[in-house]
């Protein structure tokens, strides 16, 4: 992954990007990219402690749960789904391009990436937005009246509701900020796929950012149907 | 390969460049182990500070030297310090950082800039750490319980969970760097089944760092954002269930307790080969058990909760599985005594160490074994019993391989030896003093002495004052290897590649190696362990 | 000098003897391994010290010896494993007759309540050979009450019941600990645990001056807050009859059945819409934060009196089950 | 990881289905199939993320035994986890 002018120097023999301690390329891409899959597998634990909460209070709460996720905007969830394996595709896409060196293509499609990440973070924020009109963030001025009002077959209990939104803030939160965290690894990614240092011979980089950036959304195609869906069929 | 004379001329990671700059910008394996060998140090004798502390105002029934509120903060800043800032990255950090490349034939890790940014992180975390201790602290116990650590303490939880989160990131990215070593950087010829024990070890450990280690960290931050931004997730006020943190945490907190022994595990079976002169007894066992423990030992977490409020149901299978993780350690015990037999046995400081080790891992397994028995736990959970339970694996067992480890590669880290006679001395007295301090907290748990108590009743007085009389004699047990290793470092005797007549590739390279390690990559043909072709040095500290 | 070194706790329940057995048996084990893993090494090390000329003798393993000392030990643990089962489920399992007390903790006491309506902080009165239940719950944080002399623990969870029992069978005076932590006072949250013969307990019931019993103090509290204008003794009311309810399934609205155990009773005043009984509208007000928990305690009482034959003083909860259990 | 080139067709073809799945998923939501409508839902986002990993991801094609290795251990904790809690939960207040 390195790029500085010290190790170009220091290791002509083996081209720019080849770190001392390595044999091969090939050695190299290897390593890194177990690297990668067991960093991805770390944050499935991560996001695993905020699955195992979802599931106990759900079981427990369920009626609560599914008041809280009819109050979620279902339209904007689906989009955001959509623009987010937009995303995907256009990073799948842009790996290609690097391997075939296709330099304009490639940072087209980075560029796509990071305005499909960023739309699907600026609808985030008008949901959290309207959460907040609603008096529905957790917290002091925390209410559920209008939904205990709407659902009246549900019995909604306002506390049970709070855990609801609760959850619902920690995993999309914790989402989002990976989704930041992706911003900023792409506009990386775009600014040296701009100058030329990716291509058929080394594409490493974009390969790691793609496998990160398709963690991220398949994390977002579980909190859909969990948060979006759990309950939408018609009420008796 | 030099082997005879080392002269003290030749190029090594030490003497290679100067300057501050050169170690804190360093990717060098082994210096960022030397980093890690100062900031762990430090951080024992704070959490050591604070145990002498805890130990003097429990000389007395009367909650008389320190104030409750700071009696509470002591013990939680101990756990916490010792636990996350001392033992978690001592053996993996230090001796895994320094040897695991060599061990395998590697010129490094496999990330070396990552490794640099563990310590970092490491550092981070412990900065923060400190920073919420002169703050006032924390006085929720190592453990966080909820809703004591969401809602009432008044304290620098926030701080401290926080530096925890960080410092577990640290520890993930090492594990995750020697995952990636050991399957990436072997040597040509090195396979799985010639690894040495302590790299198996390692990579076990590993695991447990990747897979656990995710799970605290979130649940550390569900408890700041409780506290900060009022979500409500483990809130009883709101119908949220305080158990479910304890099982977030246990998730984690049982397999940290393997991450702190299989490292140890690794080095007593490295020291025992060594000074025994043989290949450990049932090496395939040895090893695959590492692995074992790793994985079952993720799946006995609600052994600590047993009184908590869980369903019965679930206490008994919790209660079995605890069981099963028995088997493994039970392995190791008998294969590291077999290995004794028919050996050629010498007593060098670390295998004093070492067979201290076994000894006390034993102690304090089998009384593990006592705590997953469910209708005995009712009695001694949350009492001295657990208390010295697990000092004794974890100061008995994990700190004495540390110890271990660290006086039989020191040679290789500086290329002097420490003073022999001191060493066997400073052995003898951590072990009497061990002993002292935590065998009478067993009887003082099965009498009912609650744990986390500032004062308490005079009838267990006799056995306090026991073990603060201990705790004084192990202090000066530890303070001894400090000054000696010291001293060393300029009077010590220059040795060479290999004092001790060692198999494994780190004793192949000079001492201290170069900072590639090796001066060309080496090929394995060999097994581990091949001690029948390896001469035995007539060193005078290999002397009765 | 002895008596000031005691190394031994009292035992004075009707478990404490199972409890040292197994205890006297594991240390009886963990002594004859650690003596024999020792002994052997100590053997080996004197043994096969290093001798001029001498060389060790490499033996890789030995498969029958790792299987022997796989299933050996795991053939022990499971026996551990049994016995501390069956230990449990005595400690878990309180006898259907026993008499029941309230505790109510908060941080740094013990607030304790009889059935007949004595109240006592950090002490409890019991007499010897009585089945005793205590019923706890926790205003703030987790806390834990153990009595070494009983051998039993048990934590005491904000938000719900948790419930242990015993049996003294010595009288004296034992140590009440709060054995969870729980902030500042942790180690003050101490106390005695009274075990007394029958008639001097009935002495003391006598001298102390109970406002009737929980139960009638539930009563009342059940009119003043108006809780009969929904639950009336016949079928007319909007909720449903309250007698003969507690100890049984409930038919739930959404198909559930569920014990009417002390918790659910709990849960069905604190947040009625959790569970709402089948055939009846969830319209009865959320009472959580408008009674205290002795308050709970006492209506708790109530609703089970009204499902016992109105016998003598002891409330014995026919059939009453109690969180996990069975 | 490895030099294998996929057809840009393949990538939009998993895209269209990636995208069909998405409105079927939303859609099949507002249809009562009792308690069918969770496990419905949570089939598709699994087959969803099978197609993102195998074919996003490149493990079907470009990766060793090792990443599949790997993937799989992550999922066994994590059920480790979910199903250990779930015990305790599922019983805890059985009558
Ligand atoms: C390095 C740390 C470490 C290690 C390795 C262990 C290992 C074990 N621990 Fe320990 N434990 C802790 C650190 C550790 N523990 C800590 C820190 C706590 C308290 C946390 C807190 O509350 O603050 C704790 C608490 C704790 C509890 C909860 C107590 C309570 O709070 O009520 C339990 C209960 O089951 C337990 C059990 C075990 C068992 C069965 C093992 C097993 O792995 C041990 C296996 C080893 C052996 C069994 C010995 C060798 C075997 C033989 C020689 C075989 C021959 C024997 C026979 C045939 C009988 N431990
Ligand atoms: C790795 C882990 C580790 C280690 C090494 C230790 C080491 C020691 N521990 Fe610790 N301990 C824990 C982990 C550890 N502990 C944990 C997790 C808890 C539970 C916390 C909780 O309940 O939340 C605990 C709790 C605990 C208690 C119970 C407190 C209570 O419940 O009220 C006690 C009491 O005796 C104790 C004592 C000791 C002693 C005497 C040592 C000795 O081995 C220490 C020896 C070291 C020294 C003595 C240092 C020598 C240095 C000097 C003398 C220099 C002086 C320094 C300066 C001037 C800067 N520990
Ligand atoms: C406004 C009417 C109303 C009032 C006032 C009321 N309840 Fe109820 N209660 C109901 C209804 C309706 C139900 C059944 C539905 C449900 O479970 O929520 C019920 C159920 C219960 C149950 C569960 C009964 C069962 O059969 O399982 C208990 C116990 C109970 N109430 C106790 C009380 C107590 C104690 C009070 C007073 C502090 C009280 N209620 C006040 C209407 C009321
Ligand atoms: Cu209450 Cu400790
Ligand atoms: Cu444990």
């Amino acid at each position: 992954m390195s790029n500085s002018a010290v190790q170009t120097e220091s290791h002509e023999s083996h081209g720019p990007e080849l770190l001392h301690h390595f044999v091969s390329a090939e050695q190299q891409r290897n390593t890194v990219s177990l690297a990668m899959w067991l960093f991805l597998a770390t944050e499935v634990m991560f996001f695993g402690g905020m699955f195992c909460a979802y599931l106990i209070y759900r079981t427990w709460y369920y009626a609560e749960f599914a008041a809280g996720s009819r109050s979620l905007n279902i339209w904007l969830g689906t989009v955001n789904t959509v623009v987010l394996i937009g995303s995907s595709l256009t990073v799948a896409l842009g790996v290609r391009a690097a391997q075939m060196g296709k330099r304009k293509l490639l940072v087209v499609l980075l560029l796509l990436t990071l305005v499909l990440g960023l739309t699907f973070l600026g609808v985030k924020a008008i949901e959290w937005h309207d959460k907040y009109v609603e008096h529905h963030i957790p917290g002091a001025s925390f209410s559920v009246a209008d939904l205990v009002r709407e659902y009246p077959q549900l019995h909604i209990d306002q506390r049970h509701a709070q855990i609801f939104f609760s959850l619902y803030f920690a995993m999309t939160g914790m989402h989002a900020l990976h989704m930041v965290i992706g911003v900023g690894l792409f506009l990386y990614l775009t600014y040296h796929a701009w100058k030329g240092t990716y291509g058929p011979k080394y594409y490493t980089p974009i390969e790691l950012g793609g496998l990160y950036w398709h963690f991220v959304d398949i994390i977002w195609i579980y909190l859909f149907p969990l948060l979006y869906l759990i309950d939408r069929k018609p009420l008796k | 390969m030099a082997t005879a004379a080392v002269s003290a001329e030749r190029e090594n990671y030490l003497n290679k460049e100067y300057g501050i700059r050169s170690w804190l910008l360093t990717t060098d394996h082994k210096r960022i182990a030397l980093l890690y060998l100062v900031s762990i140090t430090f951080f024992f004798f704070i959490g050591g500070f604070m145990a002498l502390l805890i130990r003097l105002e429990l000389l007395t029934p009367a909650g008389d030297l320190v104030l409750a509120d700071t009696y509470n903060k002591l013990f939680t800043m101990h756990g916490q310090i010792m636990v996350f800032f001392f033992l978690i990255p001592s053996i993996p950090a230090t001796l895994g950082n320094f040897l695991i490349p060599m061990m395998i034939g590697a010129k490094d890790l496999a990330l070396p800039r990552i490794n640099l940014l563990s310590w970092y992180l490491y550092i981070a975390g412990g900065a923060l750490m400190l920073y919420a201790m002169v703050e006032g602290g924390v006085d929720t116990g190592w453990t966080f319980y909820t809703p004591l650590s969401t809602a009432f303490s008044n304290t620098h939880v926030v701080e401290a969970g926080l530096a925890i989160f960080i410092a577990g990131f640290s520890s993930i990215l090492t594990g995750l760097n020697f995952v990636v070593t050991v399957h990436r950087m072997r040597a040509p010829g090195l396979t799985w089944s010639r690894l040495p024990l302590f790299v198996w070890a390692h990579y076990a450990t590993s695991v447990i760092q990747l897979l656990g280690t995710p799970v605290i960290a979130i649940t550390l931050v569900l408890v700041v954002l409780e506290r900060t931004l009022h979500l409500g997730i483990f809130d009883p006020n709101l119908g949220g269930d305080p158990l479910l943190f304890q099982h977030l945490f246990w998730f984690y907190s049982h397999p940290a307790v393997y991450i702190m022994i299989l490292p140890a595990m690794g080095v007593v079976s490295e020291v025992l080969a060594c000074f025994s002169r043989k290949r450990i007894f049932g090496y395939g066992a040895v090893a695959l058990s590492s692995i074992g423990i790793a994985v079952i030992g993720f799946i006995v977490w609600a052994h600590h909760m047993f009184v908590a409020g869980i369903s019965l149901y679930s206490a008994l299978v919790f209660s079995i599985l605890t069981y099963l993780v028995g088997v493994p350690s039970a392995i190791k015990v008998f294969n590291w005594t077999a290995t004794l037999y028919k050996g050629s046995i010498s007593f060098a400081t670390p295998m004093l160490y070492a067979l201290g080790f076994i000894g006390l891992f034993t102690i304090g397994g089998l009384t593990g074994l006592f705590l997953a028995s469910l209708g005995l736990d009712v009695h001694v959970t949350d009492t001295y019993f657990v208390i010295a339970h697990f000092h004794y694996i974890m100061v008995g067992g994990a700190v004495m391989g540390y110890m271990a480890g660290l006086h039989f590669w020191w040679p290789k880290i500086t290329g002097r030896m420490y003073p022999e006679w001191w060493g066997r001395l400073a052995a003898l007295i951590v072990f009497i003093g061990f002993n002292l301090t935590f065998f009478p907290q067993f009887i003082l748990g099965y009498m009912g002495m609650p744990r986390r108590y500032w004062q308490y009743p005079p009838e267990f007085q006799i056995l306090n004052v026991m073990s603060t009389a201990g705790s004084t004699i192990l202090a000066v047990g530890y303070l001894l290897p400090m000054v000696y290793f010291m001293w060393s470092l300029r009077y010590g005797k220059v040795v060479g590649d290999n004092p001790w007549g060692a198999a494994g590739l780190e004793w192949k390279t000079s001492s201290p190696p170069p900072t590639f390690n090796f001066d060309e990559t080496p090929e394995v043909t060999w097994e581990a362990y091949n001690y029948d072709q390896i001469p035995v040095p007539k060193e005078a500290w290999l002397e009765q | 000098m002895i008596e000031h070194f005691p190394l031994w706790p009292p035992g004075a329940s009707s478990i404490s003897g199972n409890v040292d057995a197994l205890y006297i048996f594991l240390t009886l084990l963990s002594l004859v391994m650690t003596v024999a893993i020792f002994a052997t090494i100590l053997v080996f090390v004197t043994k096969y010290r290093r001798r001029e000329g001498v060389d060790a003798e490499q033996i890789h393993g030995s498969v029958p010896l790792e299987l022997a000392w796989s299933i050996i030990p795991m053939m022990i643990f499971m026996l551990i494993f049994a016995w501390g089962a069956v230990i449990y489920f005595q400690e878990r399992t309180p006898p259907r007759t026993s008499a029941e007390v309230y505790v109510v903790a908060k941080q740094w006491m013990w607030k304790i309540e009889h059935a007949e309506g004595q109240r006592e902080i950090n002490e409890l009165h019991v007499p010897v050979g009585r089945d005793v239940r205590l019923i706890m719950t926790s205003q703030d944080v987790i806390h834990s009450f153990y009595v070494p002399a009983f051998r039993i623990k048990q934590d005491v969870l904000p938000g719900r019941y948790t419930t242990e029992w015993f049996r003294a069978t010595k009288p004296g005076t034992y140590h009440l600990f709060c054995a969870e932590y729980c902030g500042t006072a942790h180690s003050g949250m101490i106390g005695d645990i009274v075990v007394m013969e029958q008639s001097d307990y009935e002495a003391w019931m006598a001298g102390g001056k109970a406002n009737g019993t929980l139960a009638s103090n539930g009563a009342d509290l059940f009119q003043t807050l108006g809780c009969p204008t929904c639950h009336r003794t016949d079928s007319q009311g909007r909720g449903p009859n309250l007698i003969g309810v507690f100890g049984k399934p409930v038919l739930l609205e959404d198909g559930r059945t569920v014990m009417a155990d002390e918790n659910y009773v709990r849960e069905s005043i604190l947040s009625p819409a959790a569970k709402v009984v089948n055939g009846y509208k969830p319209i009865m007000p959320v009472f959580q934060g408008l009674v205290t928990d002795e308050q709970l305690n006492s209506l708790v009482a109530y609703v089970k009196s009204l499902s016992q034959p109105p016998a003598g003083t002891q409330s014995a909860a026919a059939g009453t089950k109690m969180g996990p259990k069975e | 990881m490895s030099e294998h080139v996929m057809s840009s067709k393949m990538y939009y073809g998993i895209w269209i289905t990636l995208m069909v799945l998405t409105v079927v998923t939303a859609a099949v939501s507002f249809i009562d199939l009792g308690p069918f409508n969770t496990i419905v839902a949570l089939s598709i986002a699994t087959f969803k993320a099978i197609l993102v990993v195998l074919f996003f991801m490149h493990v079907k094609y470009a990766s060793e035994k090792l990443t599949k290795l790997v993937i799989a251990s992550a999922l066994f904790f994590l059920v480790l986890l979910l199903s250990l809690s779930m015990i305790d939960y599922l019983t805890r207040y059985l009558a």
